[in-house]
């Protein structure tokens, strides 16, 4: 133990001695000449990194494919994991501005690692683009450098509302939320939107860390709904469902965007997923139906990482995808990259590679999926998509 | 509040298999604390490797579908053995690696909450990062993950009009009364328990009787254990998945429960447990699912303000003067 | 059962590191005035010039260093000293501490997005509104037994958190965001020459609070951690201090002496939720928003690991106990996935090798040197077991 | 129970300072004092002896407040004290010592004794923290007395020590200096003479009697029958929980009822 | 010898409880330790049986040197305690209380349990109580009781008269006079020091950690000096009646 305190008391003093010594050499070497770092930030290691691998793979791909047509400036791919947290991604946002000189940002992943870490970036002008944090109030803020691909929460709810009563014409719908920044806003909006369209609702909160939610299957056996809509992460969905279908609740059963996984189906065992709609702003097209895009978007995942693209991996393809054109036309400093995202406009893979002025991406599409086994298809956009 | 009314027997039933699993968790935490005046709060996680043991048992010998019936009372017989030891066992090494060292020590008591802490952090990331991906065939990142096995066929074994009772519900019901009364009877007709009663009234005399508290103290870890890997069980009967961090809201419950019921008490985790499992349904029907939570500490912040040694008061040792 | 005479090579180093720190104890303890004096002014200008980016460039080469310094490491060691307080001096057991922290970080939150408070009016309210909340849990619950105490202050965490969580005029889980940094103090600008820009805080704003530059928020925060130092080793070394370790030490004798301990008790509450109430305020003027699962349980559970660590009741052995805490898993970012596995398995190995914590102070050390034999050492510290109030007194 | 009262006092010193009214004390079925009334009078040593187990810890438990007698009143000074809280009765004017050493083992020496001092302190959070005047003073106070009075105990050399470091005998002394820094009308010393040897008993006997003769009264359980014998101006026996007699040394020492209570019946007695 | 301690010291802390005692058991005595409170009487017995740890010097029993032995090991060897206080498991029956004494052994255990009822018939009328509501003397004879299952061949028994009235005082003692006519060595801690020397063969005298007299019983019974120390006051209260 002494020798450690002792090696660690003189290093630091090492080091302070090294930084006098050292003056004013200080500036790293610049991103520019033949070399662009973008960065890629979110939760990496912990819990939910299910749903950030995908992106960041799909933003790999889109960096390697461009680095492999051999072009005069090459980008790199740096990783931030911040596990989700704002306290973590705060300091990794300031280390990437000053230290790291990276020139764009993918992510964060989350909202409420966004809502800490954003203003870092805004002030630290560094263009950023989020493949997933759906949280509608991030966009109010006026930031000039903040942008993402992906519809907010209130688009996707509306989306997933209006499919519940028109395509599923619900009148009793059952709300249910995991009491987080995203399943509660969701759960918000969707319950809003199909009560305007004439349904009656209730509804209950899960913990979505507890394991039990025999509560909350008991109070809609009372209330006997049509349909189910919750407002959460697949995890506790895939526990949420199966309770709900040993308790005797058929009612058809609904999600967003944080239940589009496999794992909802594994979760809820069996079949008892089954015709379960998970409505999400994303797509999600492993068999390509979606575009030719969307197609060989597909293969390549699917070659590069021996699986299937997952959620939001086409919106982490695109948002590099959205770097690499700023890149190609000739910007390599965050400033004038982000005067080229203002710019814009490319089809890509998942929607029009656009952003608005407030940095929301000017699709609104919403697609909804059907659960049959472990698989997760294509159902349609949701303002026309129906069920037998 | 007119759900509670409406679904009053569901709330009941799921409430007492509920407080059931509380009820067995807690054993671990009041026996550990009876005998060593520690909060163990690694048992959470010696939970959770019972659950990984049960299912790993499971895959091993090839998920069975559709149990139901008597079968599935054996399968779950069978089950409780493989979590019963695998908690069991991984309690006593616990013990060994993070306690003992401390014991001869003689440290605090808040040394050893520390160290079980990090025991605490540290199995649960050894699950996630390493076991995890490594039994189940999982990329690493999928570690921190649910994993679910599913082998149960549920029926209605009772269904008298507004009253339902589950087959899984009832074995795990009866399966944790009738755990606790056989760890009832252990502790008060054997040797080996009396040893156990001994050393938690007064070590000291104990020693005098020529008991080897080191042994006592290892049988307790492994009696508490073991009723945590049948808990495991048990909750694996019930909810068929199981995840790293499972123990961690499960094992504040249990030890909330056992406090509760009187810390050190084995019949007041009964009641804790049972008393914790009935407070949260009723309280989520009243209020919400989303004050769960808040209802069962208030409950506990109450009961311990009107009865500061919990609802039966602490029995292992007994008030001592 | 204490075999005294074994030693193998690991009890030695042991012993070595704990003479080691025994003479620098007795030397403190023994140096004159000046000579503190100097040790303060070469700590602070150290604390002032650590942010620099040669040290940092060793000390967190995957992360900003500064902001690092601010949170967790200077936040982390805030909440240590105030949870020592608690722990520490008066020996109650906390697992709740978190709710403080929370508090004093909402208190930031409303006030200035509601009702547009200045961050310094805040802390003042902040620190009262969270030492109110410290009386009012402490007023219920202070007569019970310590680990009783500790399971509901670990309640009362949870309550805090989940209160937050489902009342929608605070935000709900989403919690407040825009929450303005604290007003600009002074422009001032470091000169950007010679000595400063050699120890890389040429140009730095010292006073400018803006989002990008850590610094500014660390030197916050080290002045509120200095303020709190001075606060609790004042209160330490007076009348109150002493109060609270005789009640640590003997509950009963200290009242037969005339201690009123139940008002002490909850002074020492009411103190450490100052502490971390005014820690809550920092962090969140900095942080721009807030949500509920920044407060989690595990939070409260590393500081008190912060505490035990470094030397519970030692406020040197404290500070060094957060920052390892705060620090190891940044500095081990590049074990990846692994860093909180082996910061759970180094929390177990120094609690195996180093019960008393790395700097324990001298009073404890000397209670924990020796139990009674037997089962004596995990017998009673904090909290201790049944007091049978009076029997013990008596015959 | 003023059958057994009946010995006649020599009234030669003050007015009462303690009574004891028909205190009975019960623990659950238990009677460990029956009905005891006893008075202490201003400027006296005054012991309480009798075999072990015959109450007399309880009868200190019940005066500084630790128990609540299930009947009767303590008066002290003039008003009832029984039901108070214990910090209250200490403020009062009495203090006490402890069968088994309780000090605060790991606060030095001085510490403890400032302790006691402070116990008719007032600073609180604010004055300690901002370091105020007042605080100050106190504390400079605090730090005085508890050197007169180590030094008034003899154990003026140890003030730095850590308690537990201390000398058995010196931790007795300690223990006095803690409870004499609370400035007591009334000192109750619990065995202050266990564990130490002649030497440091003659020693203690002087010290008591320095204790008396600064106007303090003193109320002494022991079993050191030649330090009882030398320093008491009265005597009260106690056995069961019930008084057999009270009376000077001299009266004591022949009263055949104390000698059976005290050394023991013999086996052939009966 | 039986059971030899030779200049034991003990330290609680840095404090010396024991500074060099010396005392030897011959088998088949009783010998008792007499001295005020605090003399260290209660931590010779305790060191004996192994619940303090020695700084210096040796326990030797029937041969052997069990200075290093564990505590538990102790009583298989042969060393039963009654400690101060009693320590009866106050949530355990008297049966349950008795069969802790037997916890040890893999023999029979029901003669002896028919052998201490015998001794205490008070204690079978009571079999089924629970230890902590048991009156003083009552508890004082269970945990003699459950000291003798432990079938010692020394017996350490640490203030038995404590808290007793007279009556029971003197039944004990008789008690303890027949276990020792039938073969028990007694080593016996006492305060009533008139009661101890009367039952006993030899005495050691304790003050403040060391032995400073050490004769047979009867010569100490009427030792000036013992009485003194004992009943105090001088010359004349130790010539007047020997009750």
């Amino acid at each position: 133990m002494r020798s450690r305190l002792i090696t660690v008391v003189g290093v630091v003093a090492a080091s302070a001695t090294l930084a006098l010594g050292a003056s004013a050499c200080g500036g790293n070497s610049k991103g520019g000449g033949d070399n662009v770092t973008i960065g890629f930030m979110g939760d990496l290691t912990g819990e939910n990194s299910g749903i950030v691998i995908p992106p960041k793979q799909g933003a790999q791909l889109a960096i390697d494919q461009y680095n492999a047509t051999n072009p005069k400036v090459k980008i790199t791919l740096k990783t931030y994991d911040s596990q989700g947290k704002g306290e973590q991604a705060v300091p990794l946002a300031k280390q990437a501005i000053t230290k790291d000189k990276i020139a764009g940002l993918i992510g964060p992943t989350f909202s409420s690692e966004s809502a800490q870490a954003d203003p870092v970036l805004e002030e630290g002008k560094l263009p950023n683009i989020s493949s997933s944090a759906t949280n509608a109030a991030l966009a109010t803020h006026g930031w000039k450098y903040w942008h993402r691909l992906i519809a907010n929460d209130n688009v996707q709810g509306a989306g997933i509302g209006e499919f519940i009563s028109n395509g599923l014409k619900a009148k009793k719908v059952f709300i249910i939320h995991d009491n987080s920044e995203y399943g509660k806003p969701l759960g918000e909006t969707v319950k809003a939107t199909v009560e305007k369209a004439g349904a009656q609702t209730s509804e209950d909160a899960i913990d979505p860390n507890g394991s039990d939610f025999s509560a909350t299957v008991n109070k809609v056996k009372a209330f006997a709904p049509d349909a189910i809509f919750f407002g959460g992460y697949y995890s506790a969905g895939g526990k949420l469902i199966k309770q709900l279908r040993e308790g005797g609740v058929k009612a058809r059963f609904l999600s967003g965007d944080g239940s589009l996984d496999q794992g909802l189906a594994k979760g809820a065992g069996g079949t008892n997923a089954d015709g379960s709609i998970i409505g999400c702003p994303c797509l999600i097209d492993p068999s390509g139906t979606a575009s030719a895009a969307s197609k060989k978007f597909a293969e390549d995942y699917k070659a590069k990482f021996h699986a299937d693209p997952a959620i939001y991996s086409a919106e982490g393809y695109d948002a590099a995808t959205a770097f690499i054109e700023a890149v190609k036309a000739g910007n390599t400093t965050p400033e004038k990259i982000n005067d080229f995202l203002t710019k814009v406009d490319k089809p890509g893979v998942s929607k029009e590679i656009k952003f608005q002025s407030n940095g929301e991406p000017t699709a609104t599409d919403v697609y909804v999926y059907e659960v049959k086994g472990t698989q997760l298809p294509l159902l349609g956009s949701a303002k026309n998509a129906t069920v037998k | 509040m007119n759900t509670l009314f409406s679904q009053f027997w569901p709330y009941t039933i799921d409430g007492l298999s509920l407080g059931a699993i509380y009820a067995l968790v807690a054993l671990g935490y009041t026996m550990v604390y009876g005998v060593l005046r520690l909060i163990n709060f690694a048992h959470s996680e010696i939970f959770m490797i019972g659950t990984f043991g049960v299912l790993g048992a499971l895959h091993l010998f090839g998920m069975p579908s559709n149990v139901g019936g008597f079968a599935l009372v054996g399968l779950v017989l069978a089950l409780a053995v493989v979590g019963g030891v695998a908690s069991g066992g991984s309690a006593v090494i616990l013990e060994y690696v993070a306690y003992r060292p401390l014991r001869r020590n003689n440290a605090s008591r808040l040394a050893a909450l520390i160290s079980a802490i990090g025991a605490s952090l540290f199995l649960q990331q050894l699950f996630a990062r390493l076991v995890i991906p490594q039994a189940f065939g999982l990329p690493k990142e999928k570690g921190a993950l649910p994993v679910q096995g599913h082998f149960v066929r549920r029926t209605d074994v009772i269904h008298i009009g507004g009253f339902e009772l589950s087959n899984d519900r009832l074995i795990v019901i009866v399966g944790a009364v009738l755990m606790m009364v056989l760890l009832d009877l252990f502790v008060n007709r054997t040797k080996l328990g009396r040893g156990i009663r001994a050393t938690a009234q007064d070590p000291e005399t104990a020693v005098l009787m020529g008991v080897n508290i080191d042994r006592i103290v290892t049988a307790t870890f492994a009696l508490g254990g073991a009723m945590a890997g049948v808990a495991a069980a048990l909750y694996m009967l019930r909810f068929e998945e199981t995840k790293f961090d499972v123990g961690f809201l499960l094992g504040i419950k249990a030890f909330t429960a056992a406090v509760l019921g009187g810390i050190g008490n084995l019949r007041g985790s009964l009641i804790g447990g049972i008393v914790l499992g009935l407070i949260e349904m009723y309280g989520s029907a009243v209020f919400g699912s989303e004050w769960q939570n808040v209802v069962a500490f208030s409950v506990l912040v109450l009961v311990l303000m009107f009865r500061p040694t919990g609802i039966l008061g602490e029995s292992l040792q007994q008030a001592r003067a | 059962m204490n075999d005294t005479t074994n030693r193998n090579p690991l009890t030695r180093l042991r012993d070595g590191y704990s003479s080691f720190s025994d003479s620098l104890h007795d030397r403190w303890a023994t140096a004159p005035r000046w000579a503190r004096w100097v040790v303060y002014l070469v700590l602070i200008v150290v604390a002032i010039i650590l942010p620099a980016d040669g040290i940092g460039s060793f000390m967190s080469p995957y992360t900003d260093w500064p902001t690092l310094l601010f949170f967790p490491i200077g936040g982390y060691i805030l909440l240590a000293i105030g949870l020592n307080v608690v722990v520490g001096q008066a020996g109650l057991l906390d697992l709740g501490y978190v709710a403080f922290f929370a508090i004093g970080g909402y208190a930031m939150a409303i006030f200035g997005t509601k009702m547009h408070m200045d961050f310094w009016e805040i802390l003042v309210v902040g620190v009262l509104l969270s030492a109110v909340s410290g009386i009012i849990l402490g007023a219920p619950t202070l007569r019970l037994r310590g680990d009783y105490l500790a399971i509901v202050t670990l309640g009362f965490g949870e309550i805090v958190r989940i209160v937050a969580q489902n009342t929608d005029y605070i935000g709900g889980p989403n919690g407040i965001g825009g929450i303005p940094h604290p007003p600009t103090l002074t422009e001032w600008t470091v000169p950007d020459n010679g000595f400063f820009d050699a120890i890389g805080l040429g140009g730095v704003q010292p006073f400018k609070y803006g989002a990008l530059d850590g610094k500014p928020y660390y030197y916050l925060m080290l002045l509120v951690i200095v303020l709190a130092i001075i606060f609790s080793k004042r209160l330490e070394n007076s009348r109150v201090g002493r109060a609270w370790a005789s009640i640590r030490e003997d509950e009963d004798a200290a009242e037969l002496m005339g201690v009123p301990t139940f008002k002490f008790k909850l002074a020492a509450f009411a103190i450490g939720a100052a502490i971390g109430g005014a820690g809550g305020v920092v962090y969140a003027s900095q942080a721009v928003s807030i949500i509920p699962n920044n407060f989690p349980f595990i939070l409260s559970a590393t500081i008190l690991a912060a505490v035990v660590l470094g030397g519970s009741g030692n406020l040197p052995g404290v500070m060094l106990g957060a920052f390892l805490v705060a620090w190891i898993p940044e500095r081990i970012r590049g074990l990846q996935e692994y860093r909180v596995l082996v910061f759970g398995g180094v929390l177990v190995l120094l609690m195996v090798f180093r019960p008393e914590g790395l700097l324990p102070s001298r009073r404890r050390k000397a209670e924990l040197a020796e139990g009674e034999g037997g089962m004596g050492g995990l017998g009673a510290e904090v909290g201790g077991p049944v007091t049978v109030a009076a029997g013990e007194v008596g015959e | 129970m003023s059958e057994t009262a009946a010995v006649p006092v020599e009234e030669r010193t003050g007015t009462p300072v303690l009574e004891l009214r028909e205190i009975t004390m019960r623990f659950g079925g238990v009677v460990a004092i029956n009905g005891l009334n006893l008075t202490i009078n201003e400027g006296e040593i005054f012991a309480l002896i009798g075999p072990n187990g015959a109450g007399k810890t309880t009868v200190f438990n019940v005066v500084t407040g630790v128990y609540r007698p299930t009947e009767g009143q303590v008066v002290f000074g003039g008003s009832r004290i029984d039901g108070k809280k214990r910090f209250q009765v200490t403020k009062r004017g009495v203090a006490r010592t402890f069968q088994n050493v309780r000090l605060f083992h790991n606060m030095s020496a001085l510490e403890n004794v400032m302790v006691g001092a402070d116990a008719h302190h007032r600073t609180g959070l604010a004055g300690a923290a901002l370091g105020l005047p007042w605080h100050r003073r106190e504390e400079r106070d605090g730090r005085v007395k508890a050197r007169e009075l180590m030094e008034f105990v003899g154990i003026a050399h140890r003030m730095e020590e850590t308690a537990k470091n201390l000398p058995y005998g010196d931790q007795r002394r300690l223990e006095i200096a803690r409870a004499l820094a609370t400035d007591p009308k009334l000192l109750l010393l619990d065995e202050p003479a266990a564990g130490m040897n002649p030497t440091e008993k003659e020693e203690l006997q002087g010290l008591i009697r320095r204790i008396r003769d600064t106007g303090r009264t003193v109320l002494l359980i022991e079993h050191d029958m030649s330090l009882i014998m030398g320093i008491s101006d009265r005597i009260a026996v106690l056995d069961f929980g019930q008084k057999i007699a009270e009376g000077l040394p001299a009266e004591i020492q022949n009263n055949q009822r104390v000698i059976d209570a005290y050394l023991g019946v013999p086996a052939d007695a009966s | 010898m039986l059971l030899e301690i030779k200049d034991i010291h003990v330290h609680y802390g840095k404090i010396a409880a024991l500074k060099g005692v010396s005392v030897e058991v011959d088998e088949g005595e009783i010998v008792t330790l007499i001295g005020a409170n605090g003399a260290g009487k209660t931590t010779t017995l305790k060191t004996i049986s192994g619940l303090r740890p020695l700084t210096r010097g040796s326990i030797v029993f029937d041969g052997k040197d069990i200075s290093k032995v564990p505590g538990h090991k102790r009583v298989l060897m042969g060393i039963g305690q009654s400690p101060e206080g009693r320590g009866i498991f106050p949530g355990m029956t008297v049966v349950e209380n008795l069969l802790m004494g037997a916890y040890a052994r893999r023999d029979e255990v029901e003669k002896d349990l028919e052998e201490v009822y015998d001794l205490f018939p008070r204690l079978a009328e009571r079999k089924d109580q629970a230890g902590g509501t048991m009156s003083g003397g009552e508890q004082q004879m269970l945990a003699i009781g459950r000291a003798l299952m432990t079938k010692p061949k020394v017996l350490l028994l640490d203030e038995p008269s404590m808290g007793l009235a007279p009556m029971l005082i003197k039944q004990i003692f008789e008690i303890i006079t027949e276990i020792n006519r039938r073969g028990t060595t007694v080593l016996l801690v006492e305060q009533n020091a008139q009661q101890a020397l009367q039952v006993a063969h030899r005495a050691y005298v304790l003050e403040t950690g060391t032995v400073v007299k050490s004769a047979e019983a009867g010569a100490l019974l009427n030792d000036p000096q013992v009485r003194a120390a004992y009943l105090g006051g001088g010359a004349e209260a130790a010539a007047g009646p020997t009750a």
